[in-house]
């Protein structure tokens, strides 16, 4: 059976072309998916129950007992931690903030290890922002800053900007100039028309740069700021007044550098600045496909867009100190349930023996990094192949990923719905 | 010798990140990227293994040249290998210092871990299956 | 089902024509009957106010940019926080609180109903989602068409009947209710990052103009027979001289409904400024109201400001930006592609500020010159002017001459130049207040005829019993017991079910999503329309199949269909 | 009257304690003090050895005195508005956040956003501060408005980020960013630091050490004299955030 209009479960793009072929619930060809796409729908590294951790081995265990000792785990914490959810659809991530209101737990999503900063500055500067299709229509200038689209987020350029044809701009490929900012040399930088290389953690001294010079301050600025020349800086200053439309896009070369949130601030100081000249916007390069809808849906319920700590019965919220990084390194935390991420590979070693000591329950389809340190894990359907759900496009663009197929693991909104109960039970509410 | 250490997302690991016990992901992820120059400075090869140090601890990796990367930083995909090395503190901000990792390079003939035997060190239990 | 007699209730049902009657209310399968059985639940009302549920027809609570207002503003979610209680989830929040916070603060208030002024039909998705989780108000969404491609190329073809399969095939794509215009043709210009100044000025590279839109639009809306008429909120929102554009806009408007408005302006305090600048700013309230006075075939809502903190957002996005450049706080914008924009920003509206003064004086005035009531309803724009838990206060004020003169002598002594409030005596009675707060909204919306906003047998059974004895009180004294009397209900019921009492929801929701569905004829289903079809996927970023809102996500979805008259 | 609360030993150390409780004026009546470990709610006394000594009549005559494992206490000092607490050892997170009145002396260091938002009363860290020291909320438009923060050791990132309205001294080195988003108030660093007042729209920022990667969008005025520590030197003279409508000042040592 071939299935259109497929929505792919891997980054931020949420690219909703793919054509994907399913046979005895298995996919078995995918079409116009890039390289990332097609190894997510045609793996199948699947857990294949949950498992319990007995000493120094591993059991099998059911369903229901599997659930049922989440549930008591997390009843008996102080300080219990939820991180993940960029991994899973809406639905679950309402009844996981939900259920870190019930237990009093910190919950936490992986914005925190990647675009987190972003939000930090976004709530001290705002967002000059659009959907993806307004820079493909119209975007006659883009910049690439600290991201590397090609590697991370393989259909961006094709789909919404280099190559993208467009309403306003039917020729994207000859009529749009690409600039890429970076400290190193990329296959993304490789197609672009300008490329200004800059000095490891001199990102903040060259946005200020630029934003002088836009406001007609030029003359203060040194020949060369974090590693480029004053005339680059001219030039790219000059190609962005110039746009008709011009869209920045960023990614963790901003946020992960020396001064952090800082960066994305000047960043988008910059383009507030660049709006007074013509039309410009600037968008962070999501990473999970839907770690923005993470960010909603603990926005729309909490207040707060990720780092949320229940332990008051309110909702508090101080990135640095609430965030899943900060509360395993200072050992805070003594519980966690891990729903669709793996922290155990991408968060610090630290952080990772943290785990090890606590226990840690992991809901996720595959054996990873955070299988080894977990006492627990629950397989689950992969949202998006068997499994259905919303999803927030990099950009705020809700979708509704698909099921290709009736397969034979239950959701992770079954799982966590059946642990809040529990909880709900015990909590006598 | 002292380098910067950056990291970042590559295809292949994301190719393979839902299979990161297979032999595909861990030589992605314990993949170092570094200047040739620097290569020659250390008197390696690709293909050699080295010996990443940092404040955090060790952890023996594969080293690649790679065109892109100025002398003194090296470059190694976002995963277990790299975080081996990084620092968890935030600076207040709830994000690690992922790309400014100071390390020590120097060559060895030790295996390179599996995945799995980097999460036994740090206290967990490897699952095969 | 026993039912529930609400006995001894002070009613005032405009729609019914009761006015202060002492009367009991019967109420079974969560509708209003004759009469209940012995059996019934008895709530004693004890002679207090006793009206339909309150309905607001313009506030923005749910969505993409209001949610970006609350991700924006963790300032604003600090300042209003509770934990979770019984049945109620925690709330953050003061201008923008989260679903629930927004869901049980109205219930408080005894509001029922709730439109959410503008929806990007895009991401409607994420604006029904939120409906979800306001579990408290039945929700309706306004759906923004002001920079629709599709509708522009329409207009300029001058094919009404196109721009109407337009509305059809989105309204019933994103199960949106009306159709909304923010700055109609502005919001493609900043596309560009331009305007539009008048409603005569062309929409840069489609050769349109503002004014040719909205007629297009009212003329489309009537031949697909819609329960609302358009929705406006008029281009140059916040201008010095901006009363010129909405009279201009007023003139536009033709008479075609019997039932209801033929054009509806949104928050037209924000558009009835004169003056040329900031400097000399002045209200133009007179003549805007008089325009509405000598035509019933527009009604309009006050977008009342109150002083003190609160949070901008609309989909006019250049109005925002130039908001930005007067206040160097923080900017959120977010175009839309081939539709609309929005922009946020916080603001601080104070007494101090002579400007914000006259803002505050002219939407008192619109609702005190507008002669009839159902012609001006009361509204802040939530959060724009102020948050929708300042609505007490502007009742009191509207009631109470008294309270206006207190008010002057704290605000900026030179308001009084500029605006002609104080020279005004009229008080709103409670016969005038219960229009303006629920039976002209559901008339003006058209959603009678679902038993919104009155309590005949057949109604839903949506009732708010205020703790105020309109005997025994006099509002243009007792102010203060009437801020406090409309802030909280005695009991709040939604279809049947007591949800809130004393301020305390207690139970949990579950609410109903209303959308409009018109049925057109074969020929103009924009699914079988090549060229549609293909422009869709060459331009928009979303495949056409992923575009329209499943049912999934209007667990209690009530559709009003309608058959279109193409 | 003198306090003295000194740590219980716990089971699991690590949790932190919220205790925005202990201000001197809950001390003068009799009430239950409630206190959060984790998400549990605790009495004082379940935590603390509690000691009184003497009476007290007004806040103001109230010292409270923390010792032992004070360093996983948050919000110690929180909205104090009269009186002085001593902390024997290390204090945790958001010790003095907006703060009106009083004096919280540190005798160890302190952990981040040490007197966030303060209005007014004195702090004083004798050994070094965590990161935001004296900063601003996230999101919120001003950071420390009034009153006096001193740091006798060193300082983490973003010191006296938003900083509005008050003195904030750290006599040793600022790490990087410090006087970020500067607005008004006045910053004293005694030592070295990394790219002080990106972005400052107003105040004064004197740094006495070095100045590491100075950013570029700060114009050179000149210089002048100034005291400090009883010694003169002479500063050279900068304007800025220039990035911004920068009417900053900056003096950094020649």
């Amino acid at each position: 059976m071939k299935v259109e209009d497929v929505v792919c479960p891997f980054c931020g793009c949420l690219c909703d072309d793919l054509v994907v072929e399913v046979e005895n619930n298995l996919v078995i060809n995918v079409e116009n998916g890039c390289t990332l796409a097609n190894e997510k729908f045609m793996g199948d590294h699947r857990l294949k129950n949950p498992i319990r951790r007995e000493g120094g081995s591993w059991k099998d265990v059911s369903y229901d007992a599997a659930i049922r000792e989440t549930a008591e785990i997390l009843l008996d914490a102080d300080r219990p931690l939820l991180y993940g959810w960029s991994g899973t659809h809406g639905e679950a991530q309402s009844v996981g903030v939900h259920l870190a209101e019930l237990l009093g737990a910190v919950i936490d999503n992986t914005s925190t290890v990647c675009h987190g900063p972003s939000i930090l500055a976004i709530q001290e500067v705002g967002h000059p922002g659009c959907t993806l299709g307004q820079v493909k229509n119209r975007a006659d200038v883009i910049v690439y800053w600290g991201a590397n689209p090609i590697d991370a987020h393989p259909r961006h350029m094709s789909r919404y900007t280099t190559y993208a044809d467009g309403f306003f701009v039917k020729e994207a490929f000859r009529e749009r100039k690409v600039i890429v900012i970076d400290v190193r040399k990329t296959e993304s930088s490789a197609v672009a028309d300008e490329f200004v290389k800059v000095d490891r953690g001199g990102d903040y001294a060259v946005l200020s740069a630029l934003r002088a010079i836009v406001r007609g301050k030029g003359d203060l600025i040194p020949v060369k700021v974090g590693g480029v020349t004053r005339d680059q800086l001219f030039r790219v200053a000059d190609i962005c007044k110039n746009a008709k439309f011009g869209a920045i896009f960023f990614g963790l070369g901003l946020t992960m550098s020396p001064g952090k949130n800082k960066n994305i601030r000047n960043a988008i100081e910059l383009t507030e600045e660049l709006n007074r000249h013509t039309k410009f916007t600037i968008s962070p390069m999501r990473g999970h496909w839907n770690v923005y809808g993470s960010n909603e849906v603990f926005t729309w319920i909490s207040g707060y867009p990720y780092a949320v700590d229940f332990a008051r019965g309110i909702a508090f919220y101080n990135p640095g100190e609430t965030t899943s990084v900060d509360v395993l390194r200072r050992g805070e935390c003594d519980a966690c349930l891990v729903v669709a991420s793996d922290p155990g590979a991408h968060f610090p070693r630290a952080c990772a023996e943290h785990l090890a000591r606590i226990p840690t329950v992991q809901i996720d389809p595959h054996v990873n990094a955070t299988t080894c340190l977990a006492r627990l894990q629950i397989p689950v359907a992969v949202t998006g192949i068997d499994a259905e759900g919303t999803a927030y496009r990099m950009d705020g663009v809700p979708i509704r990923t698909r099921k290709l197929y009736e397969g034979t693991y239950p959701s992770d909104l079954e799982i966590l719905g059946k642990i809040y109960a529990l909880v709900k039970e015990a909590k006598g509410s | 010798m002292r380098f910067v250490l950056n990291t970042g997302r590559t295809i292949r690991q994301g190719s393979y990140v839902e299979r990161k016990n297979s032999p595909v992901y861990r030589e992605e992820a314990a993949s170092l990227y570094m200047n040739r120059v620097d290569m020659l400075d250390l008197e390696i090869e690709e293909g050699s293994h080295v010996r990443v140090k940092s404040d955090q601890g060790a952890v023996v990796m594969v080293a690649h040249p790679a065109d892109g990367l100025v002398r003194g930083d090296v470059f190694v995909c976002l995963g277990p290998y790299a975080n081996f090395l990084v620092n968890p503190e935030t600076h207040g901000t709830g994000m690690p210092d992922f790309k400014t990792t100071v390390v020590t390079i120097e060559p060895t003939t030790d295996p390179v871990p599996t995945v799995r035997e980097l999460m036994e060190q740090c206290g967990g239990v490897g699952y095969e299956g | 089902m026993t039912g529930m007699l609400v006995k001894n209730a002070y009613v005032i049902d405009p729609l019914s024509g009761v006015n202060g009657e002492i009367m009991d209310i019967a109420i079974r399968d969560g509708k209003i009957v004759e009469e209940v059985g012995s059996g019934a639940v008895v709530i004693d009302a004890g002679g207090c106010l006793t009206l339909p549920g309150g309905i607001d027809s313009h506030s923005h609570v749910c969505g993409t940019k209001v949610n970006f207002g609350r991700y924006m503003s963790p300032e604003d979610m600090r300042a209003g926080r509770t934990s979770r209680k019984g049945v109620m989830h925690v709330t953050s929040g003061y201008s923008v609180p989260t679903t629930f916070g927004n869901s049980y603060r109205y219930s408080s208030m005894g509001y029922t109903t709730v439109l959410e002024g503008a929806m990007a039909p895009l991401e409607a998705r994420h604006t029904h989602e939120e409906f979800t989780a306001t579990p408290h108000q039945d929700m309706l969404a306004n759906t923004l068409f002001d920079g629709n491609w599709s509708i522009m190329e329409a207009v300029r073809d001058k094919d009404v009947k196109r721009a109407a399969a337009v509305v059809a095939w989105t309204l019933a794509a994103v199960k949106g209710f009306a159709i909304k215009l923010t700055n109609p043709g502005g919001t493609e210009a900043w596309g560009w990052g331009e305007d539009v100044h008048s409603i005569r000025d062309e929409v840069p590279r489609f050769g349109v103009t503002p004014a040719e839109i909205i007629e297009t639009m009212i003329q489309a809306n009537e031949l697909l027979n819609l329960p609302h008429s358009v929705h406006i909120h008029c281009n140059n929102l916040g201008v010095p001289g901006n009363y010129q554009t909405t009279l201009d806009t007023i003139d536009l408007a033709p008479d075609l409904n019997k039932e209801r408005q033929s054009l509806y302006l949104t928050h037209v305090q924000f558009h009835s400024y004169g003056g040329s600048t900031w400097k000399d700013i002045c209200s133009k309230s007179e003549d805007v109201a008089r325009a509405v006075n000598a035509r019933p075939q527009v009604a309009i809502d006050m977008g009342q400001i109150m002083f003190g903190r609160t949070t901008t957002m609309t989909a006019d996005g250049p109005m925002e930006f130039k908001l930005y450049m007067l206040h160097h706080n923080k900017w959120s914008n977010h175009d839309v592609e081939l539709e609309t924009g929005s922009g946020i920003i916080p603001v601080y509206y104070g007494r101090k500020s002579l400007v914000n003064c006259v803002m505050w004086a002219i939407g008192l005035e619109l609702a005190l010159l507008t002669k009839n009531p159902w012609q001006c309803m009361l509204a802040t724009d939530n959060p724009n002017g102020a948050p929708f838990v300042k609505y007490p206060e502007i009742i009191a004020l509207l009631m109470s001459r008294k309270l206006r003169e207190y008010e002057m002598k704290v605000i900026d002594p030179r308001t009084e130049h500029f605006v002609p409030l104080f020279a005004i005596d009229r008080e709103l009675d409670w016969y005038e207040i219960a229009v303006m707060t629920r039976a002209a909204q559901a008339k003006a919306l058209g959603i009678t005829r679902i038993g919104k906003g009155h309590l005949a047998p057949g109604a839903e059974a949506d009732i708010a019993i205020y703790p105020l004895k309109p005997d025994e009180l006099d509002p243009s004294v007792d102010y203060q017991q009437v801020m406090a009397g409309f802030a909280k209900t005695s009991y709040t019921i939604k279809r049947g079910r007591v949800v809130a009492r004393d301020g305390e929801v207690i139970v949990e929701g579950a609410n109903s999503t209303i959308w409009t569905r018109a049925e057109v004829p074969p020929e103009f289903d924009l699914n079988n329309d090549p060229e549609f079809v293909k422009k869709f996927e060459q331009y928009y970023t979303v495949r056409m199949r992923n575009y329209p809102v499943q049912e999934v996500y209007l667990p209690r979805g009530v559709s009003i269909s309608t058959e279109a008259s193409l | 009257m003198r306090v003295i609360l000194k740590t219980r030993p716990r089971a699991k150390p690590k949790i932190p304690i919220e205790a925005e409780t202990i201000i001197p004026q809950n001390f003068l009546r009799k009430n239950d003090i409630l206190v959060y470990e984790g998400n549990k709610e605790r009495k004082l006394e379940d935590l603390f050895y509690v000691t009184t000594e003497g009476p007290a009549v007004s806040p103001d005559q109230v010292e409270v005195i923390l010792t032992g494992n004070t360093g996983v206490i948050k919000r110690v000092g929180e909205y104090m508005n009269a009186g002085r607490i001593i902390v024997e050892g290390d204090i945790g997170m958001h010790c003095g956040n907006f703060m009106s009145a009083g004096e919280i002396i540190i005798r160890g260091n302190a952990d981040s956003w040490l007197g966030r938002e303060m209005r007014g009363g004195v702090i004083r860290c004798e050994g070094n501060a965590g990161h935001y020291c004296a900063a601003g909320y996230r999101g919120e438009k001003r950071g420390m408005r009034g009153g006096m923060v001193e740091v006798l050791g060193n300082a983490g990132d973003f010191a006296a980020e938003y900083l509005s309205g008050g003195e904030v001294h750290i006599h040793g080195n600022c790490a990087d960013l410090p006087g970020v988003e500067m607005r008004g108030g006045t910053l004293t660093i005694g030592g070295d630091c990394l790219r002080p007042c990106g972005n400052m729209t107003g105040g004064t920022c004197r740094v006495f050490g070095t100045a590491h990667q100075m950013l570029p969008t700060f114009r050179r005025n000149g210089s002048e004299v100034t005291e400090y520590g009883g010694k003169q030197y002479r500063m050279a003279v900068y304007r800025g955030d220039v990035a911004n409508r920068g009417k900053g000042t900056v003096l950094i040592r020649e």
